[in-house]
């Protein structure tokens, strides 16, 4: 659940740039202080996309907003509705947090947070609501639980609420895209299991022109039920995170680094 | 002169668990022989297939996990597993059914969690839930006794029936599976469910010719084939006598009750022991000593719940036969059980 | 009126959880802070100083306040793991400075052994030794009660001759541990 | 109470849980009488053969002992003798290979048999009534009997009264397959188990008597029936046959139906347990002033041609009892050879090994007979949790739980699981399909919690310690600020007033100095002038000697380290073939030479200075030091007193290294020429030759090191 990344201000970063002399030399070298601190938040923001995308995706590591990602995933067109949702809810919500992250008293916060994410959640409700039905059907109740999503709640306490409104938002695209993602990609096996379909009924989502999307893999006489009732849900989920856990260990295996065996130690006498 | 150094005891029984499984595989005989005289090839035929699949897909785990392979994979565990597999599927179920059961029970059930002696499912089971779950037509493909169909399931037939959905002669599984009056025919126990819900009593139903003489044609025989392997374990020892005894008391004692308050819509005890896969349930799965209790009272405890979930479903529940799920909500609560019936250790005050 | 009796329900709600809640931050209230007690208890005490700490309490002081829990080389991956329980975090591998070696033999526990021979008195290693395990005076030969030594090395150091040395405690039948690998079978005739 | 009797009386007995029925394999042994071996050649006898601690040796290499003399002798209760089995000539006394089952050794006494066989001077008593219960228990005490069923208990300890003892059980009940020792001494000694019997009957006083004895023994059954004929106390109870009914608790049950506590001893629920060989052994102790120097051994299995039991002296290596016994050895095979039963013995790893009091049988399977016993490596497959071990299990443990978490090193449920009441009777690994060597996973789990243990208690000793220390350190500096406060006050009132008396004060103590000092001058310079081999080395020469040493010693560490300098920068400038590489390097430990040389000097020279003007002043100081070192001269006498005293161990155990360090010491020196003769001959050399020998050697490193320089690239002559 903790996120690696250390919190970072880089308000204090563009004060400093305000405080420009005139002098060519200094000029000199705030310019190239810029270019460290450009190169230097680059990383960060690259940093945020590994940890959102692979190394802390919110479902497949830190195992978060499991009872959507595995209620709705049974065809794509549900799981991209839901990563949609979700994705538009997290930004939003990590953006403000973030930005009233000053005045938020610290032992109030958890509710404050829900409030603005409940508040998010309606909205987006209410606009699939408007403008795509059908899914809002499908969705059913999975749609307003994205409010207890532990995604959301968890990326506004460990990140927004200690971060800069445009870092947050980066966070919560990537944190929202990892976790969409995911759900997608469970969509694509339990469908093609299940059903041998993709894309089955996209329009519900993306208007009509969608119905071509639907694409026939395979022709299976007969459902594979498991694959579309939560338990194959349970199964395809283990095999994506041993899968991850795979290719990491595969890359660790091929990047093995020795570090100097150098103990610092400390005399343990006390008349010094 | 050099020396042996071995931790004591030097001597040992010389029992080897591939022995124990080879002795439940051999006493599944007279039920397997029943069910090939009544209903003809098809389980043979699915046996076999769930054998190969389930020596393939063990190969492949054990390779990849590293184990030795040449040990475990004639161990007979995963043989046992098919073998169990086979006998509870419809006989004229398409060839895949068999396939993908097995593999389910051996990659997933089985060795996924550690493989043997790690499984907290039946193996057997659990496929067989799976297939129950994932494909209820094909599952329900049950054929009537040899005795009550209209076209002659020789070898080949069933063979082409079980791989191409119809026999040689171009019948269909439907067809086949027709009484000579043209009525499609299911098990006794899916027969009875249908006819009671339909508000028929049991003496009503149970005129219908899937029934036979007794309680059920042919099933009572197969019932008792596997009473008979069940009986000759038990006498080797090489199952503990609490659980099969008690789960068929509970049995008795639900159905007893069932049967003197409602007699209309219960069926008899006899009924209840000598359809389905009873016997084999009490004899062959619940005893799986992996899955089941470690101590005694706890084998107790599970025979009686096993019993109890199966009348419950047989009666109240949506699928005719119980026997799996009630086996697989017993494996889960095996470990919680045995946790409470752990024995007085000598010298120490109970519950010390 | 509808809306003011959902204030008002609302309202009491409200005040009977903030009730509830100032109550039970009362009641249970945690005098001081235990944790570094129960991490003190953890940890090995051989107040060798390799975490960068000196001693043992500290160490347990510094992981309460944040500090990576990896660092107690005599404890071992054991002690990781109960002080990964015990904070509620993730188990981390020793860290890698801190790993001497993968062999067995390494890790065997060892006490300090002073060269008579060539000790000269000069009480070095006795400032260094944490527990006062080291008896002597100056100018007089000084000696190791191995019952006490933790095996932290500290004192290898200090010594100007280098007369101090880590052995291994020797195997006796007392302290075997049932390890039928390591008997010499022999070969006769 | 009286049920218990009735039930026994009805032939009735309570079962306890679980139990074997391996096969029993007795008839090998059984049917043939005892047999007397010839005497060996040489007997090894190892101090400790019993529970509890070493005793005191109290002989010495070369002496000629008779048979049944004490070798070693204590005051501890928990301390047992051992005696010479045969009259001979002690050859040493060193480690040897033990009867334990690791295979380590311990300290023994090397027995060389004159083959005469005489006795010490006996006194056989005649008629008991005359000895008091003390006089009784100490004899038994001073023939070094312990438990001989297997445990080694002392037996004096469980022989001496204690107040309400409702059962004495005499354990004849020989569970173990193959073992029939006891079984054959029931059979021809039943009229002196009975008076040993009787002996215990007297000290102890116990309100019944019970023999409980296997029904497979139908022979030794009859034997006691008819000794004991004419004792209405003494009840036999025939008790079925099974697996394992001797163990001291599950015998308990089956007779009294009683449960020992867990983690208490029978006698606290009044029961006391013998063993029949106990029996006897106290019968001839008590008697015939017998101590405990022989017992019967069967030596059986299939392996052998002729199996049997014989009467072994303790200290008989196996090796003599396996020719005896015609072992058939077949070239290039392992051949397990067991001490003790198949169920709970354990392999022995030598031929050496001798027979010890606990020592009941000895047993060669062949490999027909217990394939188990030559499997190359363990056969162990999974665990199916089939529960068979649990159903065997005497104690009613839960072995395949047990086994998990010992796998998993889990000690807190181990524990739980009550692990430490197994009793390592071996059933549940028998009957295990899975064939896990389930109770060695155990042996191994309950070293580890002990260690664990012992860990632990270490750990909060180094804590009090620690805390302790620092406590310590805390407070002397707070004494020495306070210290150099009032220093500095005394300083300024004494330079404020200048009085006439101070300045006398003054005068007074100069005066002393000067007066001082003549003295030591005119000690010294005879002194100094004499040779240092004169015989009477005085404390000043060892203290000169000891500076001297020192000085020697920081100047053999410092070479030391130029050593291993140099060896650490050899490769480096070798790998390295460009010259500018070399030169810095080599200049670098050229100055690094020079310097320590320097030093060496310097220091050699003040320590001449020193030891010249000032030893009679540090002769107080050094004259512990001198005692030290006659400590070390004499240390086989301080080993033996200072053991004892917990506060001198440190001393005790550096003067227990000592050898090795002089081992050490020498190997340095034969690397360097220089140093062996001061090092070598510590107490002996002459200062001056020391320390000009330091100088030497840190000259010769100096011009070894300058030659290397000139050289710049014959790094690789440097081997000094």
């Amino acid at each position: 659940m903790s996120n690696n990344i250390a919190p970072q201000d880089t308000d204090n970063l563009a004060a400093s740039n305000e405080a420009n002399t005139n002098t060519a030399l200094e000029s000199e070298q705030n310019a190239e202080r810029k270019a460290a601190a450009k190169a230097a938040l680059k990383a960060e923001y690259k940093e945020l996309a590994i940890q959102g995308l692979w190394k802390n995706n919110p479902g497949l590591v830190q195992l978060l907003g499991l009872c959507p990602l595995l209620a709705v995933t049974s065809t794509v067109t549900n799981a991209l509705g839901l990563g949609l949702a979700t994705l538009l809810v997290l930004i939003c919500s990590n953006i403000t947090v973030s930005a009233i992250r000053h005045w938020v008293p610290k032992d109030i916060r958890i509710p404050i947070f829900v409030l603005i994410i409940a508040a998010f959640v309606t909205c987006v409700q209410l606009l699939m609501n408007a403008f795509s039905y059908g899914i809002y059907q499908s969705l059913g109740i999975f749609l307003p639980l994205i409010v207890t999503n532990c995604a959301i709640i968890g990326r506004a306490e460990a990140y927004a609420s200690k971060n800069p409104v445009k870092k947050a938002a980066f966070d919560g695209l990537m944190m929202g895209l990892g976790f969409a993602l995911i759900l997608i990609l469970l969509g694509v096996i339990r469908e093609i299991l299940g059903q041998g379909t993709l894309f089955d009924g996209a329009e519900l989502l993306l208007g009509d022109w969608a119905t071509s999307l639907t694409i026939q893999v395979m022709q299976l006489d007969t459902q594979f039920l498991l694959a579309i009732l939560p338990p194959g849900a349970f199964i395809a989920m283990g095999f994506l995170i041993a899968l991850k856990n795979a290719i990491d260990n595969y890359i660790k295996g091929r990047h093995v680094e020795k570090n100097d065996k150098v103990i610092e130690r400390v005399r343990v006498n006390f008349d010094s | 002169m050099a020396f042996w150094i071995a931790s004591s005891p030097h001597n040992h029984n010389h029992t080897k668990t591939p022995n124990l499984m080879r002795l439940v595989i051999l006493a599944t005989l007279p039920g397997v022989l029943a069910q090939w005289y009544f209903f003809g090839w098809g389980n043979l035929i699915h046996i076999g297939l769930a054998m190969a699949t389930a020596l393939i897909c063990e190969f492949i785990v054990l390779s990849l996990r590293k184990k030795p392979i040449a040990h475990q994979l004639l161990d007979g565990s995963g043989l046992l597993t098919a073998l169990l597999l086979g006998i509870c599927l419809p006989a004229l179920a398409p060839w895949w059914i068999s396939v993908v059961g097995t593999a389910f029970a051996i990659i997933i059930v089985k060795q996924l969690y550690g493989g043997l002696g790690h499984n907290p499912f039946n193996p057997a089971m659990a496929g067989y839930v799976m297939l129950l779950v994932s494909f209820p037509i094909q599952m329900t493909l049950w054929q009537p006794p040899l005795s009550l169909l209209a076209i002659d399931l020789t070898f080949s037939n069933t063979l082409t029936t079980i791989f191409t959905g119809f026999t040689v002669e171009g019948y269909s599984v439907e067809q086949v599976r027709s009484s000579i009056d043209g009525i499609t025919m299911a098990t006794p126990l899916d027969t009875l469910k249908t006819n009671i819900s339909q508000g028929f009593t049991v003496i009503e139903s149970i005129k219908n010719p899937v029934f036979g003489d007794n309680f059920s044609l042919g099933w009572e025989w197969i019932n008792a084939g596997f009473l008979l392997g069940g009986l000759f374990l038990l006498a080797k020892k090489a199952i503990a006598w609490q659980t099969p005894i008690s789960f068929l008391l509970s049995i008795f004692v639900c159905s007893f009750i069932g049967y003197s308050f409602a007699p209309d819509a219960n069926p008899s005890t006899m009924f209840h022991w000598f359809t389905g896969a009873t016997m084999l349930g009490a004899f062959f799965i619940l005893t799986d000593p992996v899955t089941g209790a470690t101590s005694n009272k706890g084998r107790l405890v599970v025979g009686a719940l096993a019993g109890l979930l199966i009348y419950l479903i047989r009666t109240f529940g949506g699928y005719p036969d119980g026997v799996a799920f009630a086996i697989l909500l017993c494996n889960m609560s095996a470990p919680l059980i045995d946790q409470y019936t752990r024995p007085r250790t000598y010298g120490h005050e109970k519950g010390e | 009126m509808n809306i003011l009796l959902a204030i008002l329900v609302l309202g009491g709600i409200a005040a009977v959880f903030g009730a509830l809640l100032g109550y039970a931050s009362i009641r249970f209230k945690v005098d001081g802070d235990p944790i570094v007690e129960q991490l003190d208890a953890l940890l090995p005490q051989t107040q060798c100083g390799q975490c960068g700490y000196p001693g043992c309490k500290p160490y347990a002081q510094a992981v309460a306040d944040g500090e990576a829990i990896n660092k107690c080389a005599p404890g071992g991956e054991d002690t990781i793991k109960k002080i990964a329980d015990l904070m509620g975090v993730e188990v981390q591998p020793l860290d890698e400075s801190h790993v001497k070696g993968d062999t067995a033999e390494s890790n065997r526990p060892k006490v300090a052994f002073i060269i008579e021979e060539d000790c000269i008195g000069c009480t070095k290693c006795i400032q260094a030794c944490p527990v006062d395990a080291i008896i002597g005076a100056a100018k007089q030969m000084h000696t190791i009660i191995i019952d006490e030594c933790t095996g932290c090395d500290l004192c290898v150091a200090p010594c100007p001759v280098d007369c101090i040395e880590m052995r291994e405690i020797p195997e006796t039948i007392h302290n075997w541990q049932w390890d039928l690998k390591t008997i010499p079978v022999k070969q006769v005739n | 109470m009286e049920s218990v009797i009735e039930r026994i009386s009805r032939g009735q007995f309570w079962d306890f849980h679980g139990g074997i029925h391996p096969p029993e394999q007795k008839t090998l042994t059984s049917t043939k009488p005892i047999k007397q071996l010839a005497l060996p050649k040489q007997l090894i006898i190892p101090l400790q053969q019993h529970i509890g601690l070493e005793g005191d040796i109290l002989v010495s290499i070369g002496e000629h002992v008779l048979k049944g003399q004490p070798l070693t002798a204590s005051t501890n209760p928990m301390e047992v003798p051992i005696h010479a089995p045969t009259s001979g000539t002690i050859s040493a006394i060193k480690m040897s290979v033990i009867a334990h089952p690791s295979g380590l050794e311990q300290l023994c006494i090397f027995l060389d048999v004159d083959g005469l066989d005489t006795w010490r001077k006996r006194n056989v008593c005649p008629d008991l009534s005359l000895l008091t219960n003390h006089q009784i228990i100490e004899k038994i005490a001073d023939s070094g009997i312990a438990g001989m069923g297997g445990a080694g208990f002392p037996t004096h300890i469980k022989a001496s009264s204690k107040p309400d003892i409702n059962f004495l059980i005499i354990n004849g009940a020989e569970c173990e397959p193959y073992i029939t020792s006891d079984d054959l001494l029931m059979m021809e000694q039943s009229i002196a188990i009975v008076d040993g019997i009787e002996i215990l009957d007297r000290l102890l006083s116990p309100a019944f008597i019970l023999i409980g004895i296997e029904d497979n023994k139908p022979k030794a059954i009859r034997a006691l029936q008819q000794a004991t004929k004419d004792n209405e106390k003494i009840k036999i109870c025939v008790v079925p046959t099974k697996y394992p009914i001797g163990g001291e608790k599950q015998l308990i049950h089956t007779l009294t139906g009683k449960e020992v506590p867990a983690g208490q001893l029978p006698i606290h629920s009044g029961i006391v347990m013998h063993n029949v060989a106990t029996c006897f052994a106290i019968n001839e102790a008590v008697r015939h002033d017998t101590p405990l120097i022989r017992r019967v051994v069967t030596v059986t299995g299939q392996a052998l041609n002729k199996p049997q039991n014989v009467w072994a002296l303790l200290g008989t290596p196996i090796n003599f009892l396996l020719e005896q016994c015609e072992l058939e050895v077949i070239e290039n095979v392992k051949q397990p050879v067991i001490m003790g039963g198949p169920m709970m013995g354990f392999s022995v790893s030598s031929e050496m090994v001798p027979i010890v009091k606990i020592s009941n049988c000895i047993l060669v399977p062949s490999k027909k007979e217990m394939p188990s016993a030559f499997e190359k490596e363990s056969q162990e497959v999974e665990c199916i949790r089939c529960g068979q071990c649990s159903d065997v299990c005497p104690s009613n443990l839960l072995p395949q739980e047990l086994q998990w978490s010992a796998k998993a090193k889990d000690h807190p449920q181990l524990q739980k699981l009550n692990l430490s009441d197994c009793i390592e009777c071996g059933a549940c690994a028998y009957v295990c399909p899975s064939q896990i060597p389930l109770v060695h996973y155990y042996r191994v789990a309950k070293a580890e919690i002990r260690e664990k243990h012992q860990l632990d208690l270490k750990a909060e000793r180094a804590k009090v310690r620690f805390e302790a220390r620092k406590l310590r350190l805390e407070k002397e500096k707070l004494a020495r600020q306070e210290k150099n406060k009032k220093a500095a006050a005394a300083r300024k009132a004494a330079m404020n007033k200048a009085t006439p008396e101070a300045t006398g004060a003054k005068s007074a103590v100069a005066a002393a100095l000067a007066r001082v000092k003549a003295k030591k001058a005119a000690q010294e310079n005879p002194e100094s002038a004499k040779t240092v081999d004169s015989a009477e080395a005085s404390t000043t020469e060892v203290a000169k000697d000891q500076k001297s040493q020192v000085a020697a010693a920081i100047a053999r560490a410092k070479a030391k380290k130029q050593q291993k300098e140099a060896a650490s920068e050899q490769p480096k400038t070798s790998v390295s073939e460009k010259p500018d590489n070399i030169t810095p390097t080599a200049q670098a430990t050229d100055q690094k030479s020079k310097v320590a040389a320097a030093i060496a000097r310097a220091k050699a020279k003040k320590q001449q200075k020193e030891t010249a003007s000032q030893s009679p002043a540090s002769e107080n100081g050094e004259k512990t030091n001198a005692e030290v070192k006659v400590a070390q001269e004499t240390k086989k006498e301080t080993v033996s007193k200072t053991e004892q005293k917990s506060e001198v161990t440190p001393s005790n155990s550096s003067i227990k290294e000592d050898a090795q360090t002089d081992d050490i010491t020498s190997v340095q020196t034969q690397n360097n020429p220089d140093t062996s003769t001061a090092a070598s001959q510590p107490n002996a050399v002459d200062k001056k030759a020391k320390i000009a020998a330091a100088i030497a050697k840190a000259k010769a490193k100096k011009k070894l090191k300058e030659t290397n320089a000139a050289a710049e690239t014959s790094t690789d002559k440097d081997n000094g």
